[in-house]
């Protein structure tokens, strides 16, 4: 099969990926998001800029981060697996990708502040991870519901020296977070850059965090080349809103590795979504028959948005990329799994990704198959909640 | 010219400053008994906000109505029926968020909107780039575009907002989502970037709260949209009697400026 | 100061650094400690060993880790620092590279199971994420004070397949774990390796231990010179049994640096100690008057070891390298320093080394100077513990 | 030759097979009772622990014991000066660890032990190696160095550690600290690669807890060190009698052997 060489480029001027993306917004959000695409733009293809990224990336951030080689989960299933391992990066996610560029960008466009939302509190910590690290205020918005979930990240947060507001409107957690940085963002849009977490919101956010992401994947296509496995038979990554899948589906996008997105069941945009506008954006949205947004239901905190990135709907449209639920249960042992052979316990969120390869092999991927798999976090934020689900079912 | 507009154009040439009332349908079971309320106290114009579970431009108290209403099955088509049912022929203007209308699919929901006698539309997070589908839409049921214009739109898009809002043009009167404030912002200077532009009747709203405000206000517009005041007074047990007199009083504070 | 060119070589026959080291342990250990002897010093000097270890660490481990240039605290303090990022490996420590090497070694030996102390658990954790790689069985001994203070560690370590042994006897925190360790060794010596954590124990382990992490020094004095930094003033690094200082120090030992290993106050070996023996080594040890060892107490579980690595005792007496001690009231100052101003936390280990560096700028540290903090390790696993002392605080 | 291992030379050439009880210092208030016991009931060679923090090398039934007399305040100088009032002629041994010796002073330590009539220091964690300070100190002070053999110990150290043992040879039963056990582990195989290698009388110790195991080691050893089970019974609430009675119980197993 050929693939036209199209994939995963700029979308068009209104942002759109297809029929999905645009802009959403409150006018008074409009001049920030036309400022933030110009400034986007400018520093994207300035080389100072991207030599200052790619630096801070390498000297903060932990890249290049391995690709790992699973050799006895591989023996056992019978395929080539491979890790790109993000879980070593910064913090113990992809997230930091994303925020070092982000940071820079507020710094480039004189702006001293940051503001953002979180779920389980990963870019949550990232953002406030890297916004100490160049001296700029932080504010996260972050679900009532999550701050108690997780109040271990909340201290995180105020340890790097940022705000934590809980938000106690809707359904107090992560899609509420969103909403509530949004409004907040427009009082203070002058000085302040909404730090998006995923590939979503307004443009330019699906396009520039993609982009930002895209060294996830660029990374690993050369260091599959390095390693001799060339391009792989399949790319797999977990989605919420679509940020470590992009960032790695980008680095294959024209090549002929299949690219596979997996949701959790309770979260699937893709399989139980239909086109709708939230946060800024058209894209596939959990709703219900009038339109009003669902709350997403995961054991993961990760995935637990009702939406994806627009540039996966049109991927999942086109056909380029596909994209499958996996369900609570089957996530649990696929993180056991994982932990006990390789020696790498995954984000909750990851072990998605894991679990649909494990139930997947001599199916939709034969054995002999080479599997990347991005293994996007680490999952130490995650074993309180494993252990006490493992203890109760025990 | 859509039918609203020519009916604002000539209440402004009367010398009246026009009072916009914001209501949540379905809020209470009574809830158009306040919309009655409000026309005998003077509305002129009154905005219906059909609420969305993900209210992203409202502030606080907004986004308690909107939850309680949706909690007692509100819908777009409950609303219009609701307001069917209504008498006055004081012009209706509906606020909700794209989802909504974009998932009831858009000539249905135009046609919707104006079988229940409402003649504008504001869709807050609908930009002036993305209204194209839903400007064609309203087009043939004559329901204005109500637009919005914040204090940081620049004057190039102000012009082009200007160029394409019908009805009358919404001046924000500060940064901020809706809720309650005590001064009036940066409501001059966005009135006076409109009215370079177009000569549309300009309403101002977004955080007004008291009379005086209105009044201060009107001084440089043609009038005052009066939401959260309202929606708070009925969340704490307003009668619909406390709500014309609270209108009454805005009227006045008009009528004097 | 020119220094001479015989720091941190081999130990002699017996395993001594001067009169520091040997072997004391049961005549039942013996053979197993001269086979590893030989087993190490041939498979440290084989190239494909030392390939594999390398690769391992790479592909695996996230080696090499970066330096970080902390310019905001560096602004603030004065002086040009210097972070090698530790905390950057699998893991989130040093204690990485010591698992991979020792892993390796057991199986090259032969062996089929690895046994290890721990304290907090970080070396069980590394200890368990090796051997689980590797597909040996594991078993961790660890204090019943200290299984009980740190349930999520034991839990990560059951996760990745290995069997935690709470250690009822003695003080049942670290030295306990290390004595039951030790007489479990005793029994299943045959197939099993005991995997230490530190540069202690007998010979030839301190000395393997530090071979094992020395590639944190050499990584970091080349890092330096490609940041034009050249030889930092000095080098500094916490101290619990002296691995991760060992390791930064093997880098710059016949350099000019000066080496600067910090203690806790109250588990300072080389401030408190004296001459004596323990865990199969001569090395410096707190006790008391009648030889008894009494415990060490530090805020940092992986400081509260009454001794030091024999190696350290021997360079503290030829005063090649500088201990000092820190309380426990300055580490978390320091701990949340480095988190606000460079967003990194740090281990509550590695914050005693921060501590100091503030501690002594503008006195034994010339502003100016250039120093290399050893971040040995992140602090994720010390935040529940930070958090509730500072709440308590407050 | 040290004037243990002559003692311990003539008692293996009477026939008699040696039994060692194990005994921890300052245990109890009245230890030395115990001991008086032990040596009633028929012991050959009392073998006195004295206790050290971190007895790397025993199992639980000594740990326990170890930190009971170190809570009461057990010192080497306390234990010395309680075996200086014991009157019997059977020889003493003492085991510690290193660094309570290594501390003392190894000359003074060698002094004091031999001013308390022990003739004779088993050091376990004193590896052959790392000896010959001690062994030089004791010299003069006709302190007897023994030394263990274990299963894991090949010919040529046998060889080498037989070399340098005085008074008996320790014999390791099985890889194992020190507690209870049911059988004679490797004690045959370890015996006959020390008897290959010296005539020094050689007893069997690790895991000794029965008559019975005694009697079937001392038909190839020279005597049996019996440690965790005499202690147990005394952390048990045993009197002295209980102590003879047991004694005796093994006195008379080895006697029929
Ligand atoms: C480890 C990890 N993986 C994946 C995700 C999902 O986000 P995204 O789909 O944007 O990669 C998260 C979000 O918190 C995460 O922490
Ligand atoms: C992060 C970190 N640093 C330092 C230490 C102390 O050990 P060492 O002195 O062997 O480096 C530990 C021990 O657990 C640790 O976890």
């Amino acid at each position: 099969m050929t693939r036209v060489d199209t994939f995963m480029s700029a979308p068009d001027d209104r942002g759109r990926f297809g029929e999905f993306g645009g802009r959403f917004v409150a006018e008074a959000l409009m001049p920030a998001c036309l400022e933030l695409e110009t400034a986007f733009i400018e520093a994207w293809s300035d080389p100072v800029f991207l030599d200052e990224y790619h630096t801070v990336l390498r000297e903060f951030g932990g890249r290049p981060t391995p690709v790992t080689p699973l050799r006895r989960l591989s023996a056992l299933l019978g395929i080539e697996l491979y890790a790109k391992r993000e879980d070593l990066a910064h913090t113990g996610s992809h997230k930091i990708n994303n925020v070092v560029g982000q940071t820079l960008l507020t710094k480039r466009m004189g702006k001293t502040r940051v503001i953002a939302e979180t779920g389980a509190g990963q870019h949550g910590v990232a953002t406030a991870t890297a916004a100490a690290r160049l001296g700029l205020d932080c504010t996260v918005y972050m679900g009532e519901v999550d701050t108690k979930r997780q109040e271990l990240n909340v201290f995180r947060m105020e340890l790097l020296g940022a705000t934590v507001v809980p938000v106690s409107s809707g359904s107090r957690t992560l899609k509420d977070a969103v909403n509530e940085a949004m409004r907040e963002w427009v009082t203070c849009v002058k000085d302040t850059h909404y730090c998006l977490g995923s590939v979503m919101g307004p443009h330019p956010f699906p396009w520039m965090v993609r982009e930002m992401q895209s060294i996830v994947g660029h990374e690993a296509s050369q260091q599959l080349v390095d390693l001799n496995v060339g391009t792989p038979d399949a790319v797999v990554a977990c989605v919420g809103g679509g940020s470590n899948a992009a960032g790695i589906f980008a680095g294959f996008a024209n090549s002929t590795a299949r690219l596979i997105g997996i949701e959790a069941a309770g979260g699937s945009a893709v399989g139980l979504g239909s086109p709708g506008v939230l946060h800024g954006m058209r894209s596939l949205l959990i709703q219900d028959e009038f339109g009003q947004i669902e709350e997403a239901h995961s054991i993961s905190a990760g995935l637990d948005y009702p939406g994806i990135g627009p540039e996966h709907a049109h991927l999942a449209a086109t056909g380029r990329a596909e994209y499958y639920p996996i369900g609570d249960e089957d996530v649990l042992s696929a993180l056991q799994l994982l932990s006990e052979m390789e020696g790498i316990i995954p984000a909750l969120e990851t072990a998605h990704a894991v679990a649909w390869i494990v139930q997947e092999v001599g199916k939709s991927i034969p054995r002999g198959s080479s599997v990347l798999l991005n293994l996007s976090g680490r999952g130490d934020k995650d074993v309180a909640q494993v252990r006490s689900i493992l203890r109760a079912g025990a | 010219m859509k039918s609203l507009e020519t009916q604002l154009r000539t209440l402004r040439a009367s010398g009246r400053k026009a009072l916009v009332p914001y209501f949540v349908a379905g809020l209470t079971p009574d809830w158009l008994h306040y919309v009655d309320a409000a026309i005998h106290g003077g509305a002129d114009v009154i905005e219906i906000g059909i609420p969305f579970s993900d209210p992203m431009m409202d502030g606080v108290v907004i986004q308690e109505a909107a939850m309680r209403s949706l909690a007692r099955g509100t819908t777009l088509d409950s609303a219009c029926s609701d307001l069917r049912s209504l008498t006055s022929s004081v012009p209706l203007v509906a606020m909700t968020y794209y989802n909504i209308i974009h998932h009831y699919g858009l000539l249905k929901a135009a046609g919707a909107l104006r079988a229940a006698h409402v003649t504008g539309a504001i869709i807050p997070d609908l930009t002036l780039e993305e209204s194209g589908e839903w400007v064609h839409c309203c087009a043939s049921d004559d329901v204005a575009n109500i637009f919005l214009t914040a204090p940081s739109t620049d004057e190039d898009r102000v012009a082009k907002i200007a160029n394409v809002c019908e009805g009358f043009s919404y001046a924000s009167a500060r940064m901020a989502v809706t809720g309650k404030s005590t001064d009036e912002g940066d409501a001059h200077r966005v009135v006076d970037t409109i009215r370079a532009a177009t000569d549309i009747p300009i309403y101002v709203g977004i955080g007004i709260t008291t009379p005086g405000q209105a009044q201060e206000v009107s001084s440089y517009a043609d009038g005052v949209i009066v939401g959260s005041a309202l929606v708070q007074q009925i969340l704490s047990g307003a009668t619909p009697q406390d709500i014309e007199a609270t209108i009454r009083s805005f009227r006045q504070a008009l009528d004097q400026s």
